[in-house]
């Protein structure tokens, strides 16, 4: 190395570290201060409404993991499907989202819970109890906008953190 | 814009280089004998016109009764690309020249269809599996493998 | 009297600091001089493309998040182009608008780790790394808003995208994108003409533009041995015709150039996401597509100017709701062809930063 | 005993053993060596944490916060945590030179604190040949670290161990040449005598010695940006990769003993050790020692890592001629009795000198490393 610049290049560098130090600190500390999600989170629990749900099973077909099972039977008295067993491992779900785009009776949902580790893998076995739509589970927006505008809106770094100067 | 060469044309130029090369050709592509495709790729390379110095990749299409290997091959100078192909009917055991020594980044890809195909390549540098480990039966991406 | 030294191998990986992920190199050292090496993958390969061969077009799109996880965006892209391409599907305008500028939002958040990842690499204690994390974190906001993840966004359509931006995105945008040169400026202070740097990666792991083309490298790796190929201006996709962008290109092919080539590529992006945003349509953002998507028989190759160099998807279609062979071309793995030629002769140090500087993700190599 | 007989006894003599002192030496002694083994470890959780929250904040960051207040008993936790770990030994490993290696390394980093003064007179020996003592104890702890790179039979860590052999041999000559020229002003080998000739900071008359000093000397501890004994990018960990437990806690504790160490000699040698106004005289010795670690930290979360070829380059060549210089000019203005004399003249004169060697050197005859190996 040729010093061209007589250690100019050091000091800029550590001016930058040393200005940091009076700056406030980007991170937050997880679980006292949480942040919002955003509003289209995709979580690993699906919520199921039963009333809406005819059984056509577009969700178990377009699933890429094979994870949700839906087993139906006819009930010819009122001339539809009655869902059997319903369930989702979310053991193998990838969260891609498709199921919930591809229900054509907007019958299912992404859960806007995301604390949901569990200690063995059976738990994560989604049942139909499980997924049904209760008013204390809250529904995230994803591909569904009108659901998405009662959700808080998602804490932005952009917008929380200002860099002193 | 990448100008699409047209397969064709220049299936006539190898044809009339080295006769009998050239298996069939379209707007899209042209097919060579595998024998031949060593010969073709150093006319595709270093012909003036053409100057095809930029192989994009080398991948293999496993059509049940033989195999296909496909080039895509492009020139940053002329901006035109040619796909070429060339296929293999043996399943036991099958051969083609190794284009490394013209362009290097064949290198992995080649030992990438050796080990994902089967498909050997003749004096490539280092024709070792690349993903799995030596000794696993049998050639994931073909297609009776299940 | 000459001292008799013998060489020796070193294996660094499958878990080292930094190779960038499962990887291997068998390293021929003499003392501490490289003498040869052999790169070792496989330890991360999942069959991407044997799975692809199962699904249906729609399913694949979430397989390509987890090909380079950290640039996910540009991978649906260059999917959703091959697909397209395939069975002639026409984007509707506004969509084609928002796939810029997440692909070059995406591009500067993969740049952004390239580049910390490098520093670090250098030996700068973390600083550049979390420096750079910090803004990438903001452009992974900007994508968790869209798309409802933080990095397997999972957010292209064949035809589109999944759904319509939110109202509350562009003001953000508009926000990181008045931030962002700010912080660029930052970076260049912090190390660009740091004196030990110089020293380090000047000069160091030099890759000239013949050897570059002819080993196949691509993206930032290529343009800074000082040949001018950028897929964006030279193959236009999607709408790259209509935006007024450079393209940088260095001249030597060392380290330090492939560092500045991603700091400049970086400025080029934000000037895209700027004229992007102003030309913003409104309008349809999906087309209008049956649920699964069957083209006729054929193959197409659709390719971008993914972060890392070409990132390409090769479809063979047998007119089936499933492709019968799904190709990927990861400028990670062909990148690495020319990893040996540079690192032959230098020392220890120098292969950690020169491997640092081509930047690969092991997601993407075994796919 | 005959003058002029050369024995051990007559050459280093104790000094200042303070005559009040019930008991006389061996109370002195024993008092002391409590002192300077209690300073050096709550010095090294002080420096643990300053580091490590230092370093957060500059990396836009926290740094640990949660055990006890402000994070303060972060380096305890650690500690325990370090202790509690299996004590792992390769297999292949020299079992005894394994084991041995880290108190090797470790007690040097001890022994040096016991020439430093905290206070007029408090030190535990108040050697006539001070700085000799540390210059030499200070590289013995080398041999540690080369024993646990051979012993661990790994390679990461016997490329850490050559490289830090030869790293702390040619910084050796650079560090002491510096030293020589605070000698030769103070007059006195003994660093209590010397704190006590500075009525100004040395730093002032020899700021070329000092930048040299605090090079070389961060070289020598391993520290950033002279780090690559231990780069953690390159070679893993270096000489301690194969270290767990209660060994690996050693080491860790040489590495901040070391550096607390040359924090104290730098606040001795450049910065008038105990002196200042207000505060009492042991206070005033923490303040600065810590003050130079934090240095230390600035520049380790800021600078990148030199290579080892450019390592050597920068102490044989950049270094060692400057340093060489540098005792020369210092050596004439001794001559002429400036530092008695002409104090202010020679501030200046000093700062001009470092200024323009610095210049010419980079400008002219420096080249750092050499680049690639025809293989």
């Amino acid at each position: 190395m040729k010093f061209e610049r007589y250690g100019i290049g050091i000091a800029k560098g550590l001016t930058v570290t040393i200005r940091h130090l009076l700056r406030h600190p980007t991170v937050n500390q997880y679980p006292e201060q949480r942040l919002n999600i955003s509003r289209r989170f995709r979580g690993n629990e699906l919520v199921w409404n039963r009333e809406k749900c005819t059984g056509c099973g577009t969700c178990a077909k377009t699933c890429p993991q094979g994870a949700i099972e839906i087993v139906t039977s006819t009930d010819m008295t009122e001339n539809k499907y009655v869902v059997d067993k319903y369930q989702v491992d979310t053991g193998y779900c990838i969260q891609c989202g498709l199921c919930v785009e591809a229900c054509p009776y907007e019958a299912l949902y992404f859960s806007h819970a995301y604390e949901c580790a569990k200690y063995r893998r059976g738990e994560l076995v989604q049942g139909k109890e499980d997924m049904l739509d209760r008013p204390e589970r809250k529904v995230s927006g994803y591909f569904y906008p009108d659901k998405a505008k009662e959700l808080p809106e998602q804490t932005m770094l952009v917008e929380k953190v200002t860099e002193k100067r | 814009m990448t100008i699409p060469l047209s397969g064709k044309d220049v299936a006539s130029k190898i044809e009339e280089k080295f006769p009998g090369s050239v298996v069939e050709s379209s707007q899209d592509n042209l097919v060579v004998k595998g024998n031949f495709l060593l010969d073709a790729a150093r006319f595709l390379r270093d012909t003036e016109g053409l100057d095809l110095d930029f192989l994009n990749f080398v991948t293999a299409v496993d059509y049940y009764d033989h195999f296909e290997v496909v080039y895509w091959l492009s020139s940053l100078e002329h901006n035109h690309s040619l796909t070429i192909k060339a296929r293999c009917y043996d399943r036991e055991n099958p051969v083609l020249p190794s284009v490394v020594g013209l362009w290097q980044g064949a290198d992995l890809q080649e030992r990438e269809i050796f080990d994902l195909f089967g498909i050997k390549f003749e004096d490539h540098p280092n024709m070792k599996r690349i993903f799995l480990w030596e000794g696993f039966a049998g050639h994931p991406l073909r297609k009776d493998f299940i | 009297m000459a001292v008799r030294t013998e060489p020796f191998v070193l294996n660094m990986g499958p878990v080292h600091p930094s190779t960038h992920g499962v990887f291997r190199m068998r390293a021929t050292l003499d003392g501490e001089v490289v003498i040869d090496i052999e790169p070792v993958f496989g330890y991360l390969h999942r069959g991407i493309e044997k799975l692809a061969e199962q699904r249906t077009y729609t399913g694949i799109t979430p397989l390509t998040d987890r090909l380079d996880y950290i640039s996910s965006m540009s991978n649906n892209l260059a999917y959703c182009l091959a697909v397209e391409k395939l069975a002639g599907i026409k984007v509707p305008e506004r969509a084609e608008y928002i796939r810029v500028i997440m692909a070059e939002l995406q591009r500067i958040a993969a740049l952004l780790i390239a580049v910390g990842a490098f520093l670090n690499d250098c030996g700068a204690y973390f600083t550049p790394f979390l420096y750079m994390f910090r803004e990438r974190e903001r452009i992974v906001d900007l994508f968790e808003m869209v798309s409802g993840q933080r990095l397997t966004y999972n957010y292209m359509r064949a035809g589109g995208v999944s759904q319509d931006l939110p109202e509350e995105f562009m003001p953000a945008l508009r926000k990181f994108m008045d931030m962002m040169p700010r912080f660029m400026d930052e970076y260049d202070r912090l190390l660009m003409q740091n004196e030990i740097l110089i020293a380090r990666a000047k000069g160091v792991g030099i890759l000239t533009g013949e050897q570059a083309i002819n080993c196949s490298v691509s993206g930032p790796v290529l343009r800074a041995s000082g040949v001018n190929w950028d897929i964006r201006k030279a193959d236009p996709y999607s709408i790259y015709d209509r935006f007024d962008f450079d393209i940088p290109t260095q001249a030597t092919g060392d380290c330090y150039d492939r560092y500045r080539q991603r700091v400049e590529e970086m400025r080029q992006s934000l000037r895209i996401i700027r004229q992007a945003m102003e030309q913003l349509p409104s309008g349809p953002v999906r087309a209008e597509l049956p649920q699964l998507i069957r083209p006729p028989t054929g193959e197409a190759y659709a390719r971008i100017e993914a972060p890392k160099g070409e990132l390409g998807f090769y479809l063979v279609s047998d007119n089936s709701i499933a492709p019968y062979r799904c190709h990927i071309r990861p400028p990670s793995l062909i990148n690495l062809t020319a990893l040996r030629d540079m690192v032959r002769g230098w020392k220890v140090a120098d292969l950690i930063i020169i491997f640092g500087s081509i930047d690969i993700t092991v997601g993407e190599i075994d796919r | 005993m005959a003058t002029g007989e050369l024995s051990i006894y007559n050459l280093v003599k104790f000094q200042a053993i303070p005559p009040d002192w019930p008991g006389g030496f061996w109370w002195h002694w024993l008092f002391f060596t409590v002192v300077v083994i209690g300073f050096v470890l709550t010095m090294v959780m002080g420096v643990i944490y300053i580091e490590r929250r230092g370093m957060g904040r500059m990396q836009s960051r926290l740094g640990p916060n949660r055990t006890g207040p402000f994070g303060l008993l972060q380096p305890v936790a650690d500690a325990i945590k370090v202790l509690l770990k299996e004590n792992i030994v390769p297999v292949a490993a020299d079992k005894i030179v394994h084991w041995l290696a880290p108190v090797i390394a470790f007690a040097p980093a001890l022994m040096i604190f016991a020439v430093i003064p905290f206070e007029n007179g408090a030190l535990l020996a108040d050697l006539n040949i001070g700085i000799l003592y540390v210059v030499a104890i200070s590289s013995v702890s080398t041999v540690g670290i080369f024993m646990a790179g051979w012993g661990s039979s790994n390679k990461y860590s016997l490329l850490g161990a050559m490289r830090n052999v030869a790293a702390v041999v040619s910084y050796e000559i650079p560090l002491v040449l510096a030293i020589v020229g605070v000698v030769l002003i103070a007059g006195s080998l003994s660093l209590n005598q010397m704190v006590v000739a500075q009525d100004i900071p040395f730093i002032l008359l020899q700021p070329l010695g000092f930048l040299l000093f605090f090079t070389a000397g961060c070289a020598e501890i391993n520290r950033s940006p002279f780090d690559l004994m231990e780069a953690d990018s390159e070679i893993v960990a270096g000489f301690h990769t194969e270290y767990s437990g209660m060994k690996f806690a050693m080491f860790y504790l040489v590495e901040y003993a070391e550096a607390v160490a040359i924090s104290a000699i730098i606040t001795t040698l450049f910065l008038g050790g105990w002196r200042g106004p207000l505060l009492p005289p042991w206070l005033w010795f923490i303040v600065k020692v810590m003050l130079v670690f934090f240095a230390m930290v600035w520049t380790r979360t800021t600078l990148p890592r030199i290579r080892i070829d450019q390592l050597m380059a920068f102490a044989w060549k950049f270094l060692l001629p400057m340093s060489l210089l540098n005792l020369f000019i210092t050596a004439l203005q001794v001559l002429a009795d400036w530092p008695t004399q002409l104090i202010w003249a020679m501030i200046i004169v000093n700062f001009a000198v470092m200024a323009i060697i610095i210049l010419i050197w980079s400008r002219f005859f420096f080249r750092l490393g050499w680049g690639r190996i025809e293989v």
